[in-house]
């Protein structure tokens, strides 16, 4: 038993490099979705306090936008166009109805109306688009398909799938040009003055009408690459939804309003998800991922309590 | 609603995370019975009266479907969901409404001596693990050359899933092959890469899989991505859709899975579905649905309602029928050849036959296999391991009636 | 006009502290358990009973559970679906492990070891506050569920992996089991959760309530008042576990008969949610009205259609009553943030005040 | 009249002599990462005594109370209390020797009415289990009651009876200050730290609360600490006045003398009063 | 509404910055706090806005600064001009566009933001540019020397006094032509109140920004505001030239604490109950 725990899943480690590589890579590709769900939560949550609950269905929402349009005979790259400007109004939408009435009050009040826009978002898309999975049209797209393998020693080899390479460049992109936006304009700061205190920052001019109609917008555009990357894994289908869960640890281990931290979240996540899972999972049955990645914040979280990149929770009388 | 006709329910689902699978199956069973009315002005002169409610999948809703329908004399249910079905057992006495839980649902219901209200024909899923493992042994040149051999199965982590587990432990035993087991969460269904990372470690000589909803297709995928050999991959009839194998892509051709209802469109009765309702715009489905897998498991399943309907109506010479009736038709339902043929379904089904004994009845399966565009019939019928199966069934079925003692004893008499 | 409190004096402090001291109020109790213990069973059919007035009671009781935790001592969690599947687990497996004791005795035990693993999982609320506390509780919720899975002993090693519920009698009355009438299992569950309910207005007006409500408020104010926010806090999920666990019992002992793993799902846990913020955080009745809408009215939706014979199909009633509560939940929340309780209060404000307004 | 000396060796005035302390703050220091909050002060409080603590903004007086009752641990330094030296203890902790306090940004219990605020400052000295409250007929009822008498006569004596019923969030800022005040004396504590209890304040309700801080001071003989921004205020009340200015304590002594004090008017009085 | 009260806010129009006419506030549909307020403020002007606690000052203030939805409280009735515009229905971030800031009670900085970054979002609405900015920002720290010390501290780990100084400051960096204080020396040392009032003089002297004060601290309002007037139970009930409220017998007793025979102590107050009231 003890040796089941500490020394066989080095030795596998060890032993089989070419798989213990590919676990890492599955970890890093895991790692870097999760990221780009949390991603959306962040950047809601930076600039409103807000706790999007519904960043999971946009997700879905986008997604089926744009396999929709295309499957009505829309051209891919028209039908990505026109899928941006529906989440533009979207956006615009949600801060008009949702947002704006609900201005200053309560973070969980705030949480309960973003709930309340999930359940519409699930019925209006299905409304629209129907219960069926679509297959996400990533080629059309011109996503990279196909996969490459390394060889490593006689037997070993490494799978590396293109998509999932492009996911993590594309990842990439956003988060670095999202930390750009948010820290070095003079929106970044403003986001971060609302989610302290709405009414003041009203007081000093901050228009959060505006400010929401990006934010949601911004996280709108994530939440489409997001679809698009999960959707190439799996399928488009509302099932997806379930997989926003997986941002919560991401988003909780990061830290709430950190864009790196998501980043950074989803990778320790992600690593940490697939190794336990492949080398210790078995010693339990199997299936720990469904808990793992909880633990694994949780355990970070009693050393920092706001999470690795989170701001501090000041406490003071 | 139902003076006037047999009321039969459908609890489907079209929406949640299963609405994928959900779909044609509603739209199979929907048609097939709408088919009837239009063609035939029902059965036996009076007209089906159809209605669906929406579970979502969920069994809360489920019982809250079941609750709304029965008092309007339903004559049976459809769960389509083994959680639905699990809450359902128990009522179908008391209620005296049967439950049609074709080849899901609780194993054990195959005994008709405990679960007189329940119905699972054609097969229950430990038939389905035992005719994997035959077709598997014959692909090997014999079962004794199972001995050795691993084969792995990937399974939903839920009582579906988990309920073939006995039987797969019992044959490795008995066969000597090694049996390595990936649970998928329901909530990791799309994302099981490490599970077939695991199966790339282990190398298993075959794959056996239950999957459901979104699993399955995701389950083909991965298996693309890791190289798995996909003549190697067999699922169980519910993992056989059209869109799980096309979500795989090229990749996917070869991918095998278990049915027992027929392949293609080209059954008159399909045509006149077609015909009558699809064509007429009478019903929500696809044209290009007709057909595939999972709308024609919909139609069978509409089939063996409509069979056990007309066997009630015989049986006491009534036209609208109770559930009760619907039990003792049930319990005489005699799908031959030459009735399918009447049908418009000549090779649609392995003939079934229902005891009182046996509700299932552990009816031959086949295994098809997808080109790349569509399923094909790969091999012939295969009888389950009955020898096997029946001894567990039973088991199961005294274990479930002590764990609820006290567990009713059949009162109702034996039709035939 | 109607609703007024003048004229009524208090003239002690026991009088002015019982849980109504309006007269109207008091009035208005009474009449709705005259209607829950003697009008609806007189009149309801079975569906009533089975699908909406024993749901409804199931869920209230444990909004009531997941409001003492969240609503009065201010923990956000995430895991009260999980803590209801302990007390069925438990209370499934304290049957079979003692058959000839009654079954409600055995239920209101159950509760007890979800409060205890409540109070486990509650620990890490010492460090760790607000958005953040959920990831503990979101732990709590996918471990359990988890174990409820892969521990076949919690289940009897059934092939199903799911419990079912036998027939148990109480008075020579059947109470649980499929052959448990409507009637029945409703007296069973609304006497339950009528009672704890009222246990728990009772301790919500006292010292412990009050020190709660301190801790949601202002947890340092608190300490520096003297109270012990661990100590606190565990009581707190203590409490809440073992009310959401025996809420959970009786969900499946006398609502569903039969009950797997996913019954316990996180989206159990955000219903929950749902009914106590819209209800109205730190309110009794405010969980009992979350409850109604979140429970009642998609049912209702669902059915209304079909009822006034509208032909639409079923998966389209479902997409519309998706889209109509969750217009109705933002609609909600604009007029009144603070949930349904508060919108009644300012209600009876305005009654007062009527017919001349302010 | 005689120079105010700055460090710790005051010369013991009568007044110092006649009673014995109650707490006594030796060389504490403390610091947050960079920012020096307190660097080594002490000083003392004695029994029934109304003292003062003034100073500029950010002095560190806040600080100070913060370290009295325990929610920030000094770095260096220690505190003694009734005569024995006070280990590293919680809030909780110095809250049931006797240690009550208000807060200068109001930290009422913001959901919770005006009555349920100053019962909560009853919670310590409330005993009953968590059952007997269940059940609430008998001894929990019998013990709620009477406490509550006790905070009547508090809301009595604050003149707060017309806002019992109100949520504290919804009063003005100076009732608040008043219901947070009250909240403080229903614990009955030995020493009442009061942090800016008249900011916000106009004149007339600032009269009404120097009367209640007097008769708590007198009635009850409770020890009080306050810091006060209003210099007529605290040169009326307090017995004894301490000025800290960056960190660092500047004077100590009779109101009179602190006032007159060149270092005082420099760093906090600026123009004479 | 009178005529008079029309006619008085056409002709003022010219040098009026400010007026409000007339308005009723009710919170959450059923408390209503404001019962028919009107003031005017002059361009150019320190006006004060005095009463005792619950009068409704800060309510006013947040009526003009559109501020009041935010608290679920609403205008039912009046009007109320900026610089000869209607403004109710405008957003807030308009009103501090054009000009007019509200400096909220009860300091509200932003916690998480530096002492420095919050004083930026000052001037969010600004568009002259980031040297125009950073001279602001040099402005408000010589008025605020402190801030300066503490311009990396996260505001929400700043003392009291400190934090308002970073309320002032920030409202200061919006440039406007009026600002709404409220209660700005609550939490100052004395030293810091002379002081502030001396920057509002100055501001008000140099570069023309106009004042409505809500305080309590009276002493020091009438002695720097033009004009004064004092609220009670959400009503005016008297207004007049700051000299002239100075030499009220009533305004000196009640408010001022200099009854006939000069200030009484503290330490002698009687404990008796509400004393005289302009309204019953
Ligand atoms: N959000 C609110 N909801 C309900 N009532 C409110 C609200 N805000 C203020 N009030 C009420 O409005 C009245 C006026 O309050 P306001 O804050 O304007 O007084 P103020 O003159 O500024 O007092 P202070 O000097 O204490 O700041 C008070 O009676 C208060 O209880
Ligand atoms: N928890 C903390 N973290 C960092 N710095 C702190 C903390 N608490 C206090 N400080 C700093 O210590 C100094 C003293 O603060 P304190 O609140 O004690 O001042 P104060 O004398 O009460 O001032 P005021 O009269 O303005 O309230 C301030 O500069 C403050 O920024
Ligand atoms: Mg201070
Ligand atoms: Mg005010």
């Amino acid at each position: 038993m003890l040796y089941d725990i500490f020394i066989d899943p080095f030795v596998q480690m060890v032993e089989m490099p070419d798989f213990f590589l590919q676990v890492l890579w599955e970890g890093f590709v895991a790692g870097i979705l999760y990221a780009l769900i949390a991603l959306g939560f962040v950047l809601i949550f930076k600039a409103s306090g807000v706790f999007n609950f519904a960043q999971g269905i946009m997700v879905v929402f986008a997604g089926l936008t744009l396999v929709g349009l295309h499957e009505n005979g829309v051209p891919a790259f028209l039908a990505l166009i026109l899928t941006i400007g529906v989440m533009g109004v979207l956006a615009y939408g949600i801060e008009r109805v949702v947002m704006r009435p609900l201005v200053n009050q309560p973070d969980i009040i705030l949480l309960m109306a973003t709930i309340g826009l999930t359940y519409f978002l699930i019925g209006f898309g299905e409304f629209v688009f129907g219960g069926e999975p679509k297959r996400m049209i990533a080629e059309e797209l011109g996503l990279p398909t196909g996969s490459t393998a390394f060889e490593m020693g006689e037997r070993g080899l490494v799978i590396l799938q293109h998509i999932d390479i492009a996911a993590a460049v594309i990842a990439i992109i956003m988060v670095t040009a999202l930390g750009i936006f948010f820290n070095k304009t003079r929106i970044g700061r403003a986001l971060r003055a609302v989610a302290d205190d709405h009414q003041a920052a009203l007081s000093v001019g901050i228009s959060l009408n505006q400010i929401w109609a990006i934010v949601w917008f911004a996280a709108g555009l994530v939440a489409l690459a997001t679809g698009i990357m999960w959707g190439a894994r799996s399928d488009v289908s509302f099932a997806l939804e379930i997989v926003a869960f997986k941002a919560l640890p991401v988003l909780i281990l990061g830290g709430f309003t950190s864009i790196p931290g998501a980043i950074i979240g989803g990778l320790i996540i992600g690593f940490g998800e697939k190794i336990g899972e492949i080398y210790w999972g078995g010693l339990v049955g199997g299936g720990i991922e469904s808990w793992l990645a909880y633990i694994i914040a949780l355990i970070f979280l009693l050393f920092r309590p706001q999470g690795l990149f989170g701001e501090k929770i000041i406490e003071r009388v | 609603a139902a003076e006037d006709g047999n009321y039969v329910p459908l609890l489907t689902y079209r929406t949640g995370p299963y609405a994928g699978s959900g779909i044609h199956i509603a739209n199979g069973m929907n048609d097939y019975l709408q088919m009837l009315n239009e063609r035939d002005g029902g059965i036996g002169g009076v007209k089906i009266v159809i209605e669906e409610c929406e579970t979502g999948y969920n069994a809360q809703k489920g019982v809250e479907c079941y609750e709304a329908t029965k008092g309007k004399n339903a004559v049976v249910y459809n769960p389509y969901s083994t959680g639905i079905t699990l809450q359902l057992i128990p009522k179908a006495a008391v209620d005296k409404i049967p439950v049609l839980s074709m080849g899901y649902g609780l194993s054990a219901a195959a005994d008709g001596n405990t679960f007189p209200w329940v119905f699972n024909v054609p097969d229950t899923y430990w038939d389905g693990a035992s005719v994997a493992i035959k077709y598997i042994g014959e692909q090997e040149g014999g079962l004794e050359n199972l001995k050795g051999k691993k084969i792995g199965y990937i399974f939903l982590d839920a009582g579906y899933g988990r309920e073939p587990i006995p039987l797969f432990e019992q044959m490795a035993e008995k066969f000597g092959f090694e049996l390595v087991k990936y649970a998928v969460p329901g909530k990791e269904m799309q994302n099981q890469s490490s599970q077939w990372l695991n199966v790339r470690r282990d190398r298993p000589d075959y794959m056996i899989m239950w999957g459901w909803g979104a699993m399955s297709p995701t389950a083909i995928k991965e298996a693309v991505k890791i190289r798995y050999p996909m003549d190697k991959f067999i699922g169980v009839w519910w993992s056989a859709g059209d869109d799980d194998a096309a979500a795989g892509g090229e990749g996917a051709k070869g991918y095998k899975a278990m049915n027992f209802s027929g392949v293609g469109s080209d059954y008159p009765a399909i045509q006149d579905i077609k015909k009558l309702v699809v064509d007429a715009g009478k019903s929500q489905t696809d044209p290009e649905s007709i057909g595939s897998t999972l709308y024609n498991r919909g139609v069978l399943n509409s089939v063996i309602i409509a069979e056990g309907i007309r066997a009630a109506q015989q049986l006491t010479g009534k036209k609208v029928i109770t559930g009760e009736d619907m039990r003792a038709g049930l319990e005489t339902l005699d799908l031959t050849n030459e009735r399918l043929a009447e049908l418009g379904l000549t090779g649609f089904a392995h003939p079934m036959k229902v005891t009182c004994e046996d509700h299932a009845g552990s009816h031959p399966v086949f295994i098809q296999q997808w080109d790349g565009e569509k399923w094909a019939v790969a091999s012939g019928w295969i009888e389950p391991m009955k020898d096997l199966v029946r001894p567990l069934l039973e088991a199961a079925a005294k274990d479930y009636a002590e764990k609820n003692a006290p567990w009713p004893k059949r009162t109702e008499a034996c039709p035939n | 006009m109607f609703y007024r409190e003048a004229g009524q004096f208090k003239t002690s402090y026991e009088a002015d502290q019982s849980l109504f001291p309006i007269r109207q109020d008091r009035i208005g109790l009474a009449v709705i358990l005259l209607v829950a213990f003697i009008v609806i069973p007189l009149t309801a059919n079975d569906f009533f009973l089975t699908s909406i007035m024993i749901p409804f009671l199931v869920f209230s009781l444990a909004a009531i559970g997941l409001n003492v935790l969240t609503g009065f001592a201010g923990q956000l969690s995430l895991g009260s679906g999980a803590f209801m599947g302990v007390g069925a687990y438990a209370a499934y497996k304290l049957t079979s492990i003692f058959p000839d004791v009654n079954v409600i005795f055995l239920v209101l035990v159950s509760g007890v070891f979800s409060a205890g693993v409540g109070a486990i999982f509650g620990l890490p609320s010492l460090r760790i506050k607000g958005l953040y506390l959920a990831v503990t509780t979101l732990a709590a919720q996918f471990f359990l569920e988890w174990c409820f899975i892969r521990i076949p002993w919690l289940y009897n090693y059934n092939a199903s992996g799911a419990i079912e519920i036998p027939k148990r009698e109480m008075f020579g009355v059947t109470i649980s089991g499929a052959e448990a009438t409507p009637i029945a299992r409703y007296f069973v569950v609304l006497v339950i959760t009528v009672l704890i309910a009222g246990l728990i207005a009772n301790v919500m007006r006292g010292r412990i309530g009050r020190s709660w409500m301190m801790i949601r408020d202002m947890d340092i104010a608190a300490e520096l008042m003297g109270i012990r926010p661990l100590q606190t806090k565990l009581l707190a999920f203590a409490v809440s576990s073992y009310i959401c666990g025996v809420a959970g019992a009786m969900m499946v002992f006398f609502w569903l008969n039969a009950a797997e793993p996913s019954s316990y799902s996180i989206t159990l846990s955000f219903q929950i949610l749902f009914m106590v913020i819209l209800g109205g955080l730190g309110s009794i009745a405010g969980s009992f009205m979350g409850a109604a809408f979140i429970w009642i009215l998609p049912v209702f939706l669902k059915f209304v259609p079909g009822a006034i014979g509208i032909e639409i199909g079923a998966e389209t009633v479902e997409h519309l009553t998706f889209m109509i509560v969750g217009a109705l939940i933002i609609f909600f929340l604009i007029v009144e943030p603070h949930g349904f309780a508060r919108l009644w209060q300012i209600g009876k404000q305005k009654l007062r005040v009527w017919p001349f307004p302010y | 009249m005689n120079a105010i000396i700055s460090n710790n060796e005051l010369p013991q005035d009568d007044f110092a002599v006649e009673r014995e302390d109650l707490l006594r703050v030796d060389n504490v220091s403390l610091s947050f990462g960079g920012v020096k909050a307190i660097t080594n002060i002490s000083f003392d409080i004695k029994k029934g005594e109304i003292r003062a603590i003034i100073g500029p903004n950010g002095a560190g007086k806040t600080s100070m109370l913060n370290v009295i009752n325990g929610f920030y641990h000094p770095q260096e330094g220690t505190i003694t209390w009734q005569g024995k030296v006070r280990r590293k203890m919680k809030p909780y902790e110095a809250a049931s020797q006797g240690i009550a306090r208000t807060f200068q940004n109001v930290a009422l219990f913001k959901g919770m009415t005006t009555l349920d605020n100053i019962m909560s400052g009853r919670s310590l000295k409330m005993r009953k289990n968590f059952f007997l409250q269940m059940a609430w007929i008998g001894p929990a009822r019998t013990e709620e009651i009477e406490h509550r008498k006790k905070v009547e006569e508090i809301i009595d004596f604050l003149e707060i009876e017309a806002i019992r019923k109100t949520p504290v969030g919804r009063l003005p800022y100076g009732l608040q200050k008043r219901v947070e005040l009250g909240r403080a004396l229903a614990m009955e504590p030995d020493l009442l730290l009061l942090d800016e209890p008249m900011a916000g304040m106009n004149l007339e309700e600032k009269e009404d609360m120097s009367r209640f801080i007097l008769d708590v001071n007198q009635e009850f003989g409770t020890t009080i600490a306050l810091i006060e921004h209003d210099m007529g205020v605290v040169m009326d009340l307090s017995d004894r006045v301490v000025v800290l200015d960056y960190g660092k304590k500047i004077a100590d002594g009779a109101p009179g003398d602190v006032q007159a004090s060149q270092a005082v008017i420099d760093a906090y009085l600026g123009v004479s009063h | 509404m009178t005529k008079p009260n029309d006619a008085q806010t056409v002709d003022a129009g010219a040098e009026t910055i400010l007026s409000v006419n007339n308005i009723e506030v009710i919170y959450d549909h059923v408390i209503l706090v404001l019962k028919g307020v009107s003031l005017t403020i002059p361009k150019g002007g320190i006006v004060a806005l005095l009463g005792a606690n619950g009068a409704g000052k800060t309510t006013t203030l947040k009526a003009v600064s559109n501020l009041l939805r935010a608290e679920r409280g609403e205008v039912t009735k009046g009007k109320i001009l900026f610089d000869g515009d209607e403004v109710q229905s405008l957003s807030p971030n308009e009103l501090v566009r054009r000009g007019c800031i509200q400096v909220m009670e009860g300091r509200h900085c932003f916690g998480h933001l530096s002492i420095e970054e919050n004083l930026l979002t000052g001037a969010y609405t600004r568009k002259d540019g980031a040297a125009a900015v950073r001279a602001d920002l040099e402005m408000v720290y010589n008025y605020f020397p402190r801030l300066r010390e503490r311009r990396q501290s996260q505001a929400g780990y700043t003392s009291g006094g400190e934090q308002q100084m970073c309320a002032i400051g920030r409202a200061l960096m919006s440039r406007p032509k009026m600002i709404l204080l409220d209660e700005p020396s609550m939490g100052l040392a004395p030293q810091l109140v002379e002081e502030i009032f001396e920057i509002v003089k100055q501001l008000n002297d140099n570069e023309g920004v106009s004042f409505l004060l809500a305080e309590q601290n009276t002493n020091v309002a009438l002695r720097y505001a033009t004009y004064g007037y004092i609220m009670e139970s959400g009503r005016i009930v008297l207004d007049g030239d700051a000299k002239a409220l100075r030499e009220n017998e009533d305004v000196k007793e009640f408010y001022l604490g200099v009854g006939g025979e000069g200030r009484k102590s503290f330490k002698n107050v009687k404990h008796y109950k509400r004393r005289k009231r302009w309204l019953a």
